[in-house]
């Protein structure tokens, strides 16, 4: 029995990887993902130049579950890459650089770097919910997304991953980053939300607006997931909500081969072992000897 | 790709696999906390206590579910202003005392925030550990002395502790410090001032050096500035004590997700894996950071 | 102080309304809903004919919060709305008949029949995420929304309401809504999800998808209604994971007037009484005479 | 349309008023309880207690948060085939007890479920009030045998319980009916066979108008095919006695939202206001319906 799986020609020792934007945006940070476990770490998404981003409150939790976060994208720019990259090499794990950019060229500038300094993968991020010029209206346009998806795939030879948020034509969107050569969809960014405070009368969040993550959106992403892989049988992972082993399977039997985690951790840092341990008693229940048998069930009842 | 179980078999096969029941994961249906949740407080009171250093009563709307523990702390949310984290140096049912000194807009609007509305996030931070098996002598600097002064009231209760050194500037800082500390925790504080205008003549990190070789059994914990915590660590070291420190860095999100608070290459979260630390794990990340300041200067 | 509104030309002792979907498909039904003690009832959405709807389960609770569910308008056609107005009527409580229909024409055809009868106010359900042809298509392209609203309008004299699900031009779907004759604004319906059983290996509900309502929705729901009244401060009921007199206030702050309630019913009989209880002191708290004063509050921060 | 507040006060009045302390509103934080979250039960045993009923016992993988009440029940899954409610004849920590008849698809597929897996919603309606001032009389017709399964094994426990009356067809039906039950709640069942095969002859109603007549501060309790539950609300109401009934709709959601279960023109939910009501309450509902069944016929 294996927990073992390849998704984007990346071989992994198990399938829960961390999601872009937590922990992954310094040396300290890598470390500390490392250690919780994940068999492959995912970095903060990085522009090209160093991104200040909002002021705080930029992350808080939800009385209706969840979090709510508009950090605005901040990071430290391409420059960090490196860094971050030979932390990761130095511990043994797999590390993609999560990407965004105002432009093709700037996504396929901060590609070039992550290849340059050993990134195993690239994860572009089309599809964060509240920076604007980097954001939702990308992924939600099918040909934007084909286009992005291009630029890099054609001036990289690492594994490129496309990232696509909530969209009216998320499926589509889909597609169109597969046939641009995307070797995998990760499945879905935060949805967006406004939290407001009722005796300040203003929104919470510094930026207004913010990407909700966590237990509610989970649905709404293995619907995502579930409609991509009826259609395309493509590579996914799924990302948004597993806060146990259930909720990770959910989207293996969605069609996922792999799952990102990142909310989950404001409450769990046993998350990892926890799915883990969940997703083995589940294969042996199912005499599986690999997860892989259990990805897209769901499409044969 | 689609799974090799859901290829292969065919369905009344693939019931009955299913159905073969080998040993289910022990499940638990999801609970999700309130960690982190933002509630309301009042402030109903804001005190001077001395030149620089400032009293903040807050009483919450929404109770916390558990008591908090010592060097735990809260992000509190100043409308349209900020968002900063602060110890909670005492609390009493529904009650909670914040101890600080203004240093920009953030702590400027808590001084000034007398009968308004604030958010409260908390309480945050890992409980501070209590052995009840040694004494303590607890030592802090500034505003450090914020967590020190809750932990004293638990630790005094329990009859653990031995002794709570406090070093400020100068006398205009003490003011009224000491005896709202007794009044908090019934004990006594051993006052260290720079310009020697009252109390020990020199720093906290000074008085600790007479004190701290004879210690025996002794647990040491420490809040303030990074040096003071540096002396401190070498010199507990030093008689084979590793001492507690409570650091600062900067907070974000408070929740371990935002990476902000990460102490350099430790992967040590400030805001969930702290903010208390034994020296050995955090020592050299504290000079680190010293050296890289003197580097700048 | 006074929780009075009125909407929609429609004056209500009080903001709290069911949500279509909730009781509201028998005359029993809108005998609980009376009792219940909401200021006007909207009865299930009614489409010309019967409709049998899927087999169960159609509705179950998710895990991670809030519930899933996929009916598909079973409802006993128009026929029966001249019943549920009068139980209404005889119970001295405003009705909103909601309408859905393959075509214009087949809405047009049910408002006709509510107006006929005497019921309150029509709302057209442009949103439901799961039955075809009825659906989420109809809500996300502004224009056939624009062609619905104005041939019930066109028709009846009664206010029309005009129900929007989430979509990426649900703000333009609003104005084109508005523009058509639409009163007011209902925002939003449930949000396209799955849920899958994972011993089970398939999705729980018949239907396969299903509509994602309850706290989790709450965030994205006060996005939309926070949006839309930015643009056009119009008149706004807001719907989504109110379980609670803050959850509601939020959505007053946010630009509506009044709201409704649909899942909190599950957990709590009394969620009337406690959100209007809350409300009352939150007026107190801001020396405000009217809950009118506070709409759109957020907005001015 | 913009708040009347937000639009004619400057920002720092607003400040003001927003910060003027009222009297806030007394908040909880919420927490979504699990009422109505599917659970997994794995169907360990389906026994044959006779010709017509069948127990199932189920072994659930997620435990209750709280012990299910008398008259409480569940919906169950059977993936891809049905979603139906039972009643819970018994519980023990993890394992609930099905006491049921193969009517259609549904029952069917669960009489077949040995080993297999299914889901499990509930425990869903309000728990019987049991007063513990008067004795009780309960009255079973058919799979109504059920609900007072349970109700007679905590009645029996506060020695409270006078009878329980049953009633079904023949001998061939009865079977190992009256020992289960005698197992579970340690009490003998008065058994009723309308062909007088067994027990009393005729049917639990005819017993129960020989029965109830002579009772005194007894509580009545039915649960059975809706002719018997009139004539037993009837007969008891006769003697001042306002039995509780146990009744049956069509449930869909369980939950209290779809209306599918609602009792006519009461307004009733079976599955969240019931499935136990007093007859006062329903009476006009089940005659109506009685009515309406005799004029298609
Ligand atoms: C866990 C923790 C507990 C603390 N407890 C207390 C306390 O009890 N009493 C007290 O007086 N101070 C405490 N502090 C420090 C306090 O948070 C900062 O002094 C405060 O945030 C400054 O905000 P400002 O807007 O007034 O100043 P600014 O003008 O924003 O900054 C002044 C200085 O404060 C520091 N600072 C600013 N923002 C933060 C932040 N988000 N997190 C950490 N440091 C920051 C910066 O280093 C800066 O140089 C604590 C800090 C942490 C991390
Ligand atoms: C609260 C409650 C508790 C019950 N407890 C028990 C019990 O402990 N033992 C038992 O044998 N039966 C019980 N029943 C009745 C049982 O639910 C039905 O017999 C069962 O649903 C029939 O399903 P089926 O698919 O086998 O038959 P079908 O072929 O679907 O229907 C057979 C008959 O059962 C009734 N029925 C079907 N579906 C439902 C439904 N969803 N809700 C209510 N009635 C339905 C219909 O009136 C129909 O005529 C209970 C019903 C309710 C409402
Ligand atoms: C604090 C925070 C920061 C995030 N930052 C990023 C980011 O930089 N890039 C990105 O693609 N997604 C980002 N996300 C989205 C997550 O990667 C993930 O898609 C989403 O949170 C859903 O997963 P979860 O429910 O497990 O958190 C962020 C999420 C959170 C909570
Ligand atoms: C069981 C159920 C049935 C529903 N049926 C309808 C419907 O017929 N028409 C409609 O417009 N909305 C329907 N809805 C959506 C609700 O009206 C509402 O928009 C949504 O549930 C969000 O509100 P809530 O979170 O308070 O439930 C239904 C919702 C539920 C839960
Ligand atoms: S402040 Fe965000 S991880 Fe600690
Ligand atoms: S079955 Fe849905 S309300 Fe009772």
């Amino acid at each position: 029995m294996s927990l073992e799986v390849t998704v984007a020609s990346l071989r992994l020792k198990h399938p829960v990887m961390n999601a872009s934007g937590v922990l992954g945006n310094t040396p300290g940070g890598v470390v500390k993902l490392a250690k919780l476990g994940f068999s492959a770490i995912v970095t903060k998404t990085i522009t090209p130049e160093p991104r200040e981003g909002f002021k705080p409150p930029t992350i808080v939790r939800l009385p209706t579950g969840g979090l709510i976060n508009a950090v605005g994208l901040a990071n430290p720019g391409k420059r960090t890459i490196k860094e971050l990259v030979s932390v990761a090499k130095k511990l043994n794990v797999p590390i993609i650089v999560s990407i965004a950019g105002r432009s093709e060229k700037e996504f396929a500038e901060v590609a070039c770097e992550a290849q340059r300094v050993g990134a195993d993968a690239v994860e572009l991020n089309l599809s964060c919910p509240h920076t604007e010029g980097y954001g939702l209206e990308l992924g939600a346009d099918p040909l934007k997304v084909r286009s992005v998806v291009e630029s890099v795939a054609s001036v990289t030879s690492v594994p490129v991953l496309a990232k696509l948020g909530l969209s009216d034509r998320v499926v589509e969107a889909a597609s169109k980053a597969l046939e641009a050569g995307a070797e995998a969809l990760v499945l879905i960014n935060t949805v967006k939300g406004i939290y407001i405070d009722v005796y300040a009368l203003r929104p919470v969040l510094t930026a207004v607006y913010g990407g909700l993550s966590g237990p509610p959106i989970h649905p709404i992403a293995v619907r995502v997931v579930y409609d991509v892989y009826r259609e395309y049988q493509a590579e996914i992972i799924g990302v948004g909500g597993i806060l146990d082993w259930k909720t990770a399977a959910e989207f293996i039997v969605a069609g996922a081969k792999a799952v990102q985690v990142g909310t989950a951790l404001v409450s769990n840092d046993r998350i990892v072992e926890d799915v883990l341990e969940g997703l083995r008693k589940w294969l042996q229940y199912f005499g599986a000897g690999s997860i892989t048998e259990l990805v897209g069930a769901a499409h044969k009842a | 790709m689609v799974g090799l179980l859901a290829r292969t078999l065919s369905t009344d096969v693939r019931e009955e696999v299913i159905h073969r029941f080998a040993e289910p994961p022990k499940l638990s249906l999801f609970e999700e906390d309130k960690y982190g949740v933002l509630r309301h407080a009042r402030v109903s009171r804001v005190r001077r206590l001395s030149r620089r250093y400032l009293l903040a009563e807050l009483e919450l709307l929404e109770q916390f579910e558990d008591p908090p523990g010592p060097a735990q702390f809260v992000m509190i949310w100043l409308p349209g202003i900020d968002y900063i984290p602060m110890s909670i140096a005492n609390s009493d049912e529904g009650r909670i005392h914040i101890f600080f000194s203004v240093r920009g807009e953030g702590t400027r609007a808590l001084a000034n925030s007398k009968g308004k509305m604030v958010g409260v996030v908390g309480p945050l931070g890992k409980p501070l550990a209590v052995s009840a098996r040694s004494k303590y002598v607890l030592i802090a600097g500034g505003t450090g002395l914020a967590p020190i002064i809750k932990l004293a009231r638990g630790l005094s209760d329990m009859g653990l502790l031995a002794a709570v050194i406090w070093g400020t500037r100068a006398r205009e800082d003490v003011g009224e410090v000491p005896f709202y500390f007794k009044e908090v925790t019934g004990c006594n504080l051993t006052i260290c001032t720079e310009d020697c205008s009252v109390g020990f003549c020199g720093r906290a990190a000074d008085l600790a050096e007479e004190v701290l070789p004879d210690l025996e059994n002794t647990q040491v914990v420490a809040a303030g500035p990074n040096d003071m915590l540096i002396t401190v660590a070498d010199l507990s070291m030093r008689v084979g004590i590793d001492p507690v420190l409570i650091l600062e860095s900067m907070v974000e999100c408070g929740l371990g997700v935002c990476g902000r608070c990460v102490l350099g290459s430790t992967g040590l979260r400030l805001c969930r894996d702290g903010p208390a630390f034994r020296a050995s794990e955090v020592m050299d990340y504290l000079v680190d950071v010293a050296l890289r300041r003197g580097q700048k200067h």
